[in-house]
């Protein structure tokens, strides 16, 4: 980055009011486990898992239920001990409200774990036993995009990296799981990272932490204070600070590519909340079967952190966060930024839930769309450097492949432009409603390319066919007439 | 000099052939769908404009006048402006198929933009000398090609607007395009 | 008027030869638009848009005759493929396209007499004599060739159901 | 319990909003322009205020009008959006303050219908409403546009009373010649086509001499240059405006005429007089700086701002009109598109030219 570059970079992002605290400063409290867990079969990136257990069936807590299916997947386990009772369709943690498959477990209250099988010195493993023992233990990316952590730690010490980041920016307003686990439970975070330092191969970890968080940082800093290849960064506060490529530029002053990895620029990039898992995964033998999950929103009777069993019903969460002062205009899984618009509140609590909110109409502040005076501050807000307002406008007009050429395959929906907009024009619906055309147009032409070969297929199979029974007529014929020849000069028919 | 750029000037802006003169308007409407196509047929136009204009004067100087054949005038021009795009049409298709895809029927039909002819013939009427009708039929090329590719950028924005049903298409353009003569009003006058 | 006749045929003569001689070095292949718009049909040869199979509607489009969104299994994604292919603008919003549909067959009407499976242009249809056929999902092109070859009428085109990972964000409602 | 929801229209995110509308942002353009029009009221008296008022309401009327023939829902949120407004005001700032009422009528329909309309309306238009109209007066009405008074400010005994004003307006009472004047942008411009240098031209006592508070004659966006720019500031503070496209402006105008100033004063007026002059000001922060129809980016903002004043320095030292500011608006923002399509902000992880960057490590040839 030259010199001019320096000075003339832009400045990106927004800055939205946090309502961290409180709830940040609240303890942390625990979930009773709930009557019944619906373990959700697709709760990370990649293949849905396969059950592995049977109805009926008892497990103890721990208890692996369904495996991994192709390369990016993930195991589950029983979040508690108890009976599976069903396996099925239940609503979704989606706005669309649709059906996702899921095996139901009825606790026994006993919540009592299956045998567990840690590891006293973990530096002594090959890093190829880390990432299988991590796979074994279902544990994902616990910033949302819950990508399958094993898979990226094997990736990773394939793709030679050098730096470890590890993202406790936590960006998102609201949401304070990672700033809680972080002041709670430090010193499982750094032993996590060493291990995962050890299983990438990387020499040095950098943790970024925005710096409105003193006590994270304190706090991580005296845990880190031993080891010197594990160093605490503070990042300016701003949104989204927290996103994969913002981070690594703001720590390392490295872009990643466009369509590339961070590993393309010798970096990888973990969660806190993952750090914690793997330590949990390597030194105890724990599977991911719980996760914090902040509780806020102006709705929330008592806000705060909740370690919540996977598969617990959002209902049961907010019930025991003293259950809400008043409807809330908006129930979201996720921070308010990229977080998910809930249809109701029977849908379970899966591995990538950072927090529950229940908004007031005013938090959210929606309301009716305006024309678009293209004032531009999308653009400003832009962490990626794209024309916000130019692209929904082509989508609007039907225009998508106009949308793709000025860079609609390189937004990463953080929200930044939509939150500014004076006119509140969705522009991420604009954005995701384009992407998931482009994508379904992407299926429509595979299919058609595949149907296609079987059509070819066909063709040459009926031609094969029709040329065989050509040929077997042929041959009847000619053999007919050898016969009929034969049977000719036998008679000595006059010629 | 100094004078030979103030007439590429004039011609470009101040008597631009398409806002003031109303020459060459079908490739204006039509190929100014996107900036890209406007360009090229803009550079296209140029190119044609150009050589048309210093061919003229040779003919005009060199084989009518001497011939006492200036009743011929039009008819010689229009074979000498029909070879030339002739010869564009064959280049572009060569060197880029996507703008010759892109002009279609509008790069062939540079033969029978007036502004070609006008040009051509205001030359001969104006008496300039060749170097003058070269840096006239230059200018008039460039503002031509401004003006072809600055609407172009506005169709372009326009074609995403909410125009009411009643004026989508051609009559926007054609509002927009009056709005466009307005604005180079402002370089009436105009001398330095 | 001599004068005039041999300067014109002169000039003429001249330019004609230049152009000529241009036209020799200049000299393109054009690639052939027929077979780029077969590319992009379906191949199946279903022969719902009238013509005989994709050949024939390749040839149609590419002679203007058909529009480009006469293949009604393609859909909107192939209709816009080949509007882009000929340069045509063509408003997606304009296109009364219900989406992908699927051939399923009722099991309660089926009679296992295999005429579904015979018609199908992909393959599509499992089963033998006096079974219970099946669709294959992925791939049905829904053509609905074996609708009218079913003499029970226990096929019938339906919606492909939307699932979770295949879901598509609507369009918001314009301002 | 149970969140409105609609699963047809899911609620997308973000979920959350930094707060300000289009409203807000129309109400402070128009409070920053409110001490200059004041001023301006109090300058040239009532009739000054009736065209004012005229203009804006037959904005409003014309909006109204186009809406409801082209059908749209909520005619009555769109009204008050307060772009009509912003176009009239600014419309109104550009006339001969003494103008017939039906120049601002004409001007209001040509704005609204033909400038904003007929484009889709707000967002839409690729010129800036106002100058189109400004524009298309000018060239249609060269009479009314160019008549101007001498000040009379409110209270001194020859100023029309509220009556009078009214008849001035409604075109009742003729203009006494002895009223009119000439701007200074006007007048310079007629004594240099008669063959006086400037010096000569503003020697007379009757001319109008260059002065920074705007006593003298002009329309209301001309006599009040620092209520605008301490208008134009404040939109600067609260961040309606940013900072590259009044600087574009300034400096394309200022540069130009220092430096033609400096070669030959006799003959063009000096970079100060220039600022003050005319629209400028008001050109600068008001006009140029409206979202619509200028460039998105800073870098673009800078290249229309300098365009602009650039253009407004050649049309009014070397072209045919004393005065360039709508031209030249006119004019850039015909060239926007451009701008844009070529001012775009770089890709995170992409070149200038839109491929991915090399992976190889960067930060090292510094």
């Amino acid at each position: 980055m030259g010199l001019m570059e320096k000075c003339f970079t832009r400045a990106w992002g927004v800055h939205p009011e946090t309502h961290k605290r409180p709830a940040a400063d609240v303890p942390t409290r625990t979930l009773p486990v709930p009557e019944r867990l619906y373990v959700s079969l697709s709760q990370h990136l990649g293949a849905p898992a396969r059950p592995a257990v049977l109805v009926g069936q008892k497990v103890r807590k721990g208890d692996k239920i369904a495996d991994p299916q192709g390369a990016v997947s993930a195991a589950l386990h029983a979040p508690t001990s108890g009976t599976i009772v069903a396996i099925g369709e239940i609503p979704a943690p989606h706005p669309s409200g649709l059906p996702v498959l899921a095996i139901t477990l009825a606790s026994d209250g006993k919540d009592e774990w299956t045998d567990l099988e840690g590891c006293a010195d973990p530096f002594a493993l090959a890093p190829a036993e880390i990432s299988q023992r991590v796979a074994a233990a279902g544990v994902v990316g616990l910033g949302g995009a819950t990508f399958p952590a094993a898979v990226k730690l094997s990736l990773s010490a394939k793709a030679k990296v050098r730096t470890l980041i590890i993202n406790g920016g936590e960006c998102e307003p609201y949401l304070s799981c990672d700033d809680r686990l972080m002041r709670d439970a430090a010193a499982a975070c750094v032993d996590g990272i060493r291990i995962m330092l050890h299983a990438t191969g990387a020499s040095t970890a950098l943790v970024g932490i925005e710096d409105d968080k003193p006590e994270a940082i304190a706090a991580m800093r005296e845990a880190a204070r031993p080891y010197a290849e594990v160093c605490i960064r503070p990042v300016p506060a701003r949104y989204p600070m927290g996103s994969e490529k913002q981070l690594i530029l703001t720590l390392t002053g490295q872009e990643v590519p466009a369509d590339g990895r961070p590993g393309d620029v010798g970096v990888v990039v973990h969660n806190i909340g993952t750090a914690r898992a793997v330590h949990a995964a390597i030194r105890h033998g724990e599977p991911l079967v719980a996760r914090l999950v902040t509780v806020n929103g102006a709705c929330i009777e008592a806000p705060g952190n909740i370690l919540v069993p996977i598969g617990a019903l959002v209902e049961d969460v907010l019930a025991f966060a003293g259950g809400l002062a008043a409807p809330p205009a908006r129930l979201i899984m996720g921070g308010p930024m990229m977080g998910l618009a809930l249809p109701h509140a029977r849908v379970p609590v899966v591995k990538g839930t950072s927090g529950i909110l229940a908004l007031a109409a005013a938090e959210v502040g929606a309301r009716a769309t305006e024309p678009c005076i293209r004032c531009a501050r999308c653009v400003r807000a832009c962490p990626i450097g794209l024309l916000p307002l130019d692209m929904a406008r082509r989508i609007a007009a039907g225009d998508l492949s106009g949308a793709v050429r000025i860079g609609l395959k390189d937004c990463i929906a953080c929200g930044a432009c939509a939150y500014v907009c004076p006119a509140h024009i969705p522009l991420v619906q604009y954005f995701a409603h384009a992407k998931g055309e482009l994508a379904a147009q992407e299926r429509a032409r595979l299919r058609a390319e595949a149907t296609k070969k079987l059509a070819q297929a066909r063709t040459a199979r009926l031609a094969r066919e029709a040329q065989e029974k050509a040929e077997l007529a042929a041959r009847r014929k000619a053999e007919r007439a050898a016969a009929t020849s034969a049977t000719a000069s036998d008679t000595g028919a006059p010629a | 000099m100094s004078e030979l750029v103030l007439l590429l000037l004039s011609t470009a802006l101040v008597n631009n052939v398409v806002l003031i003169k109303f020459l060459g308007l079908c490739p204006v409407m039509g190929v100014s769908k996107s900036m890209d196509s406007a360009l090229g047929m803009g550079m296209a136009t140029t190119f044609v404009l150009t050589l048309a204009a210093a061919a003229s004067w040779m003919l005009e100087h060199w084989l009518l006048v001497p011939l006492g054949l200036e009743f011929l005038r039009i008819l010689t021009f229009i074979l000498v402006i029909a070879s030339v795009v002739q010869f564009t049409e064959m280049f572009i298709k060569k060197a880029s198929p996507a703008l010759y895809q892109s002009l279609g029927i509008y790069l062939p039909l540079i033969t029978t933009n007036c502004a070609v002819l006008g040009v051509s013939l205001l030359n001969v009427q104006q008496g300039y000398g060749f170097f003058w009708s070269l840096a006239y039929g230059f200018g008039s090329a460039l503002g031509f090609t401004l003006v072809l590719t600055i609407f172009a950028g506005l169709r372009e924005r326009i074609a995403l607007a909410r125009v009411p049903a009643a004026f989508a298409g051609a009559p926007i353009a054609f509002i927009t395009i009056s709005l466009l003569a307005l604005a180079f009003m402002g370089f009436s006058g105009l001398n330095v | 008027m001599l004068a005039a006749v041999l300067s014109l045929t002169l000039l003429g003569a001249l330019l004609g030869l230049a152009l000529g001689i241009a036209s020799r070095l200049l000299h393109v292949e054009t690639p052939a638009i027929q077979a780029e718009l077969e590319a992009i049909l379906p191949g199946t040869n279903c022969g719902q848009c009238g013509y005989p199979g994709c050949a024939g509607a390749a040839a149609a489009i590419a002679a203007g005759t058909a529009p480009p969104t006469c293949c009604p299994p393609g859909g909107k994604a192939v209709a816009l493929a080949l509007a882009d292919k000929l340069g045509l603008g063509l408003d997606p919003a304009s296109m009364a396209d219900a989406g992908p549909r699927l051939a399923v067959i009722a099991e309660d009407l089926c009679i296992g007499c295999c005429r579904c499976s015979k018609s199908c242009p992909t393959d599509a249809i499992l089963g033998a004599p006096k079974q219970i056929h099946n669709v294959l999902k992925e791939a049905c092109t829904g053509c609905a060739a074996c609708v009218e070859h079913c003499p029970t009428e226990a096929v019938a085109m339906q919606p492909v159901p939307v699932t979770l990972p295949h879901w598509v964000m609507p369009k918001p409602l314009a301002a | 319990m149970k969140p409105a929801y609609d699963a047809a229209q899911p609620l997308a995110a973000p979920h959350a909003h930094a707060g300000h509308g289009v409203r807000q942002t129309m109400m402070r353009v128009q409070l920053a322009l409110l001490p200059a029009t004041l001023f301006g009221f109090w300058l040239y008296g009532w009739p000054a205020f009736f065209l004012w008022l005229i203009t804006l309401a037959a904005c409003l009327v014309f909006e109204f009008i186009s809406l409801r023939l082209m059908g749209r829902a909520q005619i009555g949120r769109t009204l008050g959006d307060g772009s009509a407004l912003l176009t009239g005001w600014l419309l109104a700032l550009t006339l001969p303050p003494w103008a017939p009422w039906w120049v601002g009528v004409v001007g209001a329909c040509i704005a609204i219908v033909v400038g904003k309309q007929v484009f889709g309306g707000l967002g839409h238009n690729v010129f800036n409403p106002a100058m189109v109209a400004r524009v298309a007066l000018l060239i249609a009405f060269p009479l009314p546009l160019t008549t101007w008074v001498a000040p009379l400010p409110l209270g001194s005994a020859a100023a029309p009373g509220f009556v009078e004003g009214l008849q001035i307006t409604l075109g009742q009472l003729a203009l006494p010649d002895a009223m009119s004047s000439a701007t200074l942008l006007g007048h310079a411009k007629t004594e240099l086509s008669r063959g006086l240098d400037l010096a000569q031209a503003f020697a007379g006592s009757t001319a109008p001499q260059p002065s920074w508070v705007g006593l003298r004659a002009g329309s209301l966006g001309e006599s009040a240059a620092p209520l605008l720019l301490a208008g134009g500031l404040f939109l600067l503070a609260t961040g309606v405006i940013r900072w590259q496209t009044p600087v574009g402006v300034l400096a394309g105008l200022a540069v130009p005429a220092a430096i033609a100033h400096a070669l030959a004063p006799g003959h063009y007026l000096d970079a100060g007089t220039h600022l003050f002059a005319g629209a400028l000001m008001l050109c600068a922060f008001f006009i140029a700086t409206d979202y619509v129809t200028a460039p998105a980016t800073g870098s673009g903002q800078l290249l229309f701002g300098l365009g602009v004043g650039l253009l407004t320095w050649v049309i009014r030292s070397l072209g045919g009109y004393p005065e360039g500011v709508a031209f030249a608006i006119l004019l850039m923002n015909a060239l926007t598109p451009i701008i844009d399509h070529y001012a775009k902000p770089r890709i995170l992880g992409r070149t200038r030219s839109g491929r991915p960057i090399d992976p190889a490590p960067a930060g090292k040839e510094t």
